[in-house]
């Protein structure tokens, strides 16, 4: 199947789980490719990112944000797409927590309509969460919140490998996408490799290919965040998206969408245009070696 | 060695932060967090080698980073470790009363420890997003003990007021303190038992066991009481014997530049904060 | 520590859940210390098992059961001495089913005090559960059955291999042993083989070393069920054992407890009895392929 | 080939359980089930290649068992895998409403398909204590549909009355059928649409439709509408078309021979049942 194909089957309005977390391993080839689509009001969901969903928001295809977590950390800072989003009301803000909506992705992955959490207690998250309800625990007579499952319409997630059938190699950390997968309608998955079904087999897949509904293969399908071993996270590119994001919404079309999302047709030109095999190499190299390794947090 | 040896603040916060671990104890850090990411190994290569260190948002259990990175999500902080868990499990572990220790900050930090990490103004009349809290909603409530820290307890003053980030009242409560605006951590009976310590780049407090306010307990050598007073916006608890702080051997800052050469503890502060001058 | 020191931990009456399942890895050596400690009236719980629980009821040693199945399943048929213990009152029948003890252990290992589940409905089970309750779900209007944690004192586990900090690395089937090891306050782990530290790591222990209070070394430690790679399951040995629960508590006693149990003073003499190196080696052919492994299921 | 094959009672048996298996189902067997074991082996080679085929206790996915062991926790089991899960996730498949088929029996299985596998007697008048349901009792729940199976149709007469397998009420309720001392299924609004054939070695049953009794469909060449109706405790359905199901060809027969060298399906029969002699 195409990236194309792929994105086609996600709709507007659609609630997605989106993959990895913060610096690592996001779905984002898969984001840019329903930016082309022009994909609207899409409802994130997830633990802690940063740059998939402050691209995401920046891109315009979000409705509501329901992750945990959304920053550059200290490396930069502040989401400033994300903020603006938020700020100007374009994002309905459903911030959550990072237990509590794995409680709600187990729920969902286990069948069941809910489960108990001891925490949040006290806590204004539960504010932007109506739809948390409050027992008298038969058992402890305590106060409990009971978080409902968490269905997304579709789990997004790029994994280092999978084979044609769908069987899945995610490497850890897994952050929430095994639990997503388990717990999403529908699941589509960006592929760093296809590798052969007995070589899959010998590895041991972590997710059975009944569980995955599509398979595409997409080479630096993370980039700019990391796919480790393939790469490490691009921190120039990411630095250099940080300051366009910093010049607001509009330099952000005409500086970052109109180049590196509308002005390329396929991941190869992609590839291509944000440096090619040179670059592949240099996010490689942290397996050279301590020195090299940090070389790649430090280049400014 | 009698020879001054010069250190920089974000060494001594990173050093009380540390000093905040206890040995044998289960600790995790979250994202966002370069502070107590040194910190907690620094802690585990001195005084604290039989904690069991989850080495953040990986949760690799006792990794031995080559360096640390600039995020806490990568491949740098599975380096050398013992095992892997997965963070649902963590989640459990902390539910179930096993998580000893975390760290938290905020942009707003009240006077009962509750922390704003989610909105400056209110719901439906957001001024400024920050980032959500990630775990600290949970975490906060399920942890043992934690430890706040903040780089930005000095108040800048803009027009005719101060921009306090140890606030009387949070705007908004993501990450629950001592008193929350739903009652005491006892009424809402709580996993963990609330937050033990703050670090600020002014001093270092606890809680005051009655009224369960911040107090004062250290200072630095260049901050004095009043400094703390003038740059929080309620007014502390002041512990009768506050002093200047423990501070680290010239060994410890030899240890904490090794284990941190990308220096991303120092990512924390306005520039000016690291020309304080300190020496051990 | 010794098998006898860490049998010592565990107290009469204590909720022991016990590890492995029906023929596999169950922890033999450490019942039968138990045995000779004359330990009373253990409160025992699991999913589906066979010999360890059928022996340990023939051993006095059980005074309720908490398993979902206990039997040799069509090889020889009803656990005779388990039968015995339940129809005499001896044991109080508090038999299970496997979603639902997974998740009474669930709740354990995650801390909260129940998980809501969508079965046992309509079943005669929950009248062996007294404790369980039902609630309207607030999200659903289902009626939903709601059981609480449950929290072994104590989960002993055979595992292939341990290192001496207690890091684990227990083959599939886990069986619910990891879960059960979450969920326990305390954990007692027999292990085939003690292997260093480095070693260990290279492996990936899938149970970290702060989940296991005590590790001592039993090699076959299981016997006579299997402990993979190791040695599979002593049919000969099982079947000769189930000959004597057919003759009755009395013969079960003479004829098996005073030998296997009583009669040995370490598990080094228990392996020279049940048929010493010439025996490790028989039930390690499995490895020799296909039909030496039939033929370990074929002596008779 | 025109010269007559013989085969057997379990041969047959087992081929009436495979074909209860369709294709690209999620199929998975329990504890002390050699006949579910042959039979989804067997269906995976012949008429349902898509099927996902969990390989029982280890919850093995899609293994090749070199053979069968007569015991279902057993590395066998997973030999030539796909991959491995855990059984709390096969029981989450299960709650989830994605398990299309599994497969119980029961010392009794009443008019409505509830099986008794707890007891004889009563709660604290246990007169025979059964091996217990393993994860039947949650399953039969669960599972969108799911196999019946029982060797022991034939009730023997022990003084002057007949020991029936197939009662008109179970003793004790395990696994739940299509009404259950505490409402229909849809009363109960459970997960799965319950038992839809029963498979015994006299004949082959599904459910009426309306009244949710077993009815019989199909016969073995040497059984009757009467010898199962001489043999069961409550008056079942007939369907009106009631014939001798289909038979295996001799290929089928051989591929079942092939993948259980050790015959476990037989351990199931009485020995005189496997004297009836067959021909296809």
């Amino acid at each position: 199947m195409t990236l194309e194909a792929a994105a086609s089957l996600i709709k507007d309005g659609d609630k997605v789980a989106v993959g990895g977390g913060l610096c690592l391993r996001e779905p984002i080839a898969m984001l840019r490719e329903l930016t082309r689509q022009g994909r609207k009001n899409l409802h994130l969901c997830g633990t802690a990112h940063g740059f998939d969903v402050d691209y995401a928001c920046g891109a315009g295809i979000v409705g509501a944000v329901e992750e945990t977590h959304v920053s550059f950390e200290q490396d930069f800072g502040l989401a400033l797409n994300y903020r603006r989003a938020c700020e100007s009301g374009q994002v309905r803000i459903h911030e959550n927590c990072c237990n509590t909506i794995i409680q709600q992705f187990r729920a969902a992955a286990y069948g069941i309509p809910f489960m108990p959490i001891m925490s949040a207690k006290g806590s204004e998250e539960v504010l932007l969460h109506p739809e948390f309800k409050h027992i008298i625990c038969p058992f402890t007579g305590n106060d409990l919140i009971l978080v409902p499952a968490l269905t997304p319409d579709v789990a997004i997630v790029h994994a280092q490998k999978a084979d044609i059938h769908g069987n899945l190699r995610i490497e850890q950390p897994y952050v929430a996408d095994i639990l997503m997968i388990r717990a999403a309608k529908n699941v589509i998955v960006t592929a760093e490799e296809i590798i052969p079904e007995a070589e899959m087999i010998k590895l041991g897949p972590n997710v059975p290919y009944y569980e995955v509904a599509h398979v595409v293969h997409v080479p630096w399908g993370a980039h700019p965040t990391s796919c480790y071993p393939y790469y490490a996270y691009d921190r120039e590119h990411i630095s250099n998206y940080y300051k366009i994001t910093q010049e607001g919404a509009d330099a952000f079309k005409t500086k970052y969408l109109d180049k590196y999302v509308y002005g390329v047709k396929s991941q190869a030109e992609y590839i291509e245009l944000v440096g090619g095999s040179e670059r592949q190499k240099r996010l490689a190299s942290w397996k050279n070696g301590r020195e090299a390794w940090m070389e790649l947090y430090n280049y400014e | 060695m009698s020879e001054k040896f010069k250190v920089t603040l974000d060494e001594l916060f990173t050093y009380n932060v540390a000093k905040t671990i206890e040995d044998s104890t289960l600790v995790f850090h979250g994202v966002s967090s370069p502070i107590p990411m040194v910190a907690m190994y620094f802690a585990k290569l001195t005084h604290a080698k039989d904690m069991v260190y989850v080495g953040g948002v990986t949760s690799a259990i006792d990794p031995n980073p080559p360096f640390f990175p600039t995020t806490t999500n990568d491949w740098t902080m599975m380096q050398g470790r013992t095992a892997m868990i997965t963070i649902d499990k963590l989640f459990d572990m902390a539910q179930k009363g096993e998580l000893h220790r975390s760290f938290f900050s905020g942009a707003q930090v009240d006077k009962y420890g509750n922390q704003n990490v989610t909105m400056i103004g209110r719901p439906g009349k957001v001024k400024i997003k920050l980032p959500g809290g990630a775990g600290g909603c949970n975490l906060s409530g399920d942890c043992i003990n934690y430890t706040i820290w903040t780089t930005r307890h000095r108040a800048p003053t803009k027009g005719d007021k101060k921009l306090y980030t140890l606030v009387d009242k949070c705007d908004f409560v993501t990450n629950v303190g001592h008193v929350t605006p739903y009652g005491t951590r006892e009424q809402l009976r709580l996993v963990g038992k609330g937050p033990d310590w703050l670090v600020t780049e002014l001093g270092v407090f606890d809680f005051d066991p009655e009224t369960k306010i911040l107090r004062l307990r250290y200072l630095y050598p260049d901050t004095t009481v009043e400094d703390v007073l003038n740059n929080t916006q309620f007014k502390p608890v002041i512990h009768p014997e506050v002093r200047v702080m423990d501070l680290p051997t010239r060994e410890d800052i030899e240890l904490m530049r090794k284990i941190d050469p990308l220096n991303v503890r120092k990512n924390e502060f306005p520039p000016k904060e690291l020309e304080r001058p300190f020496f051990v």
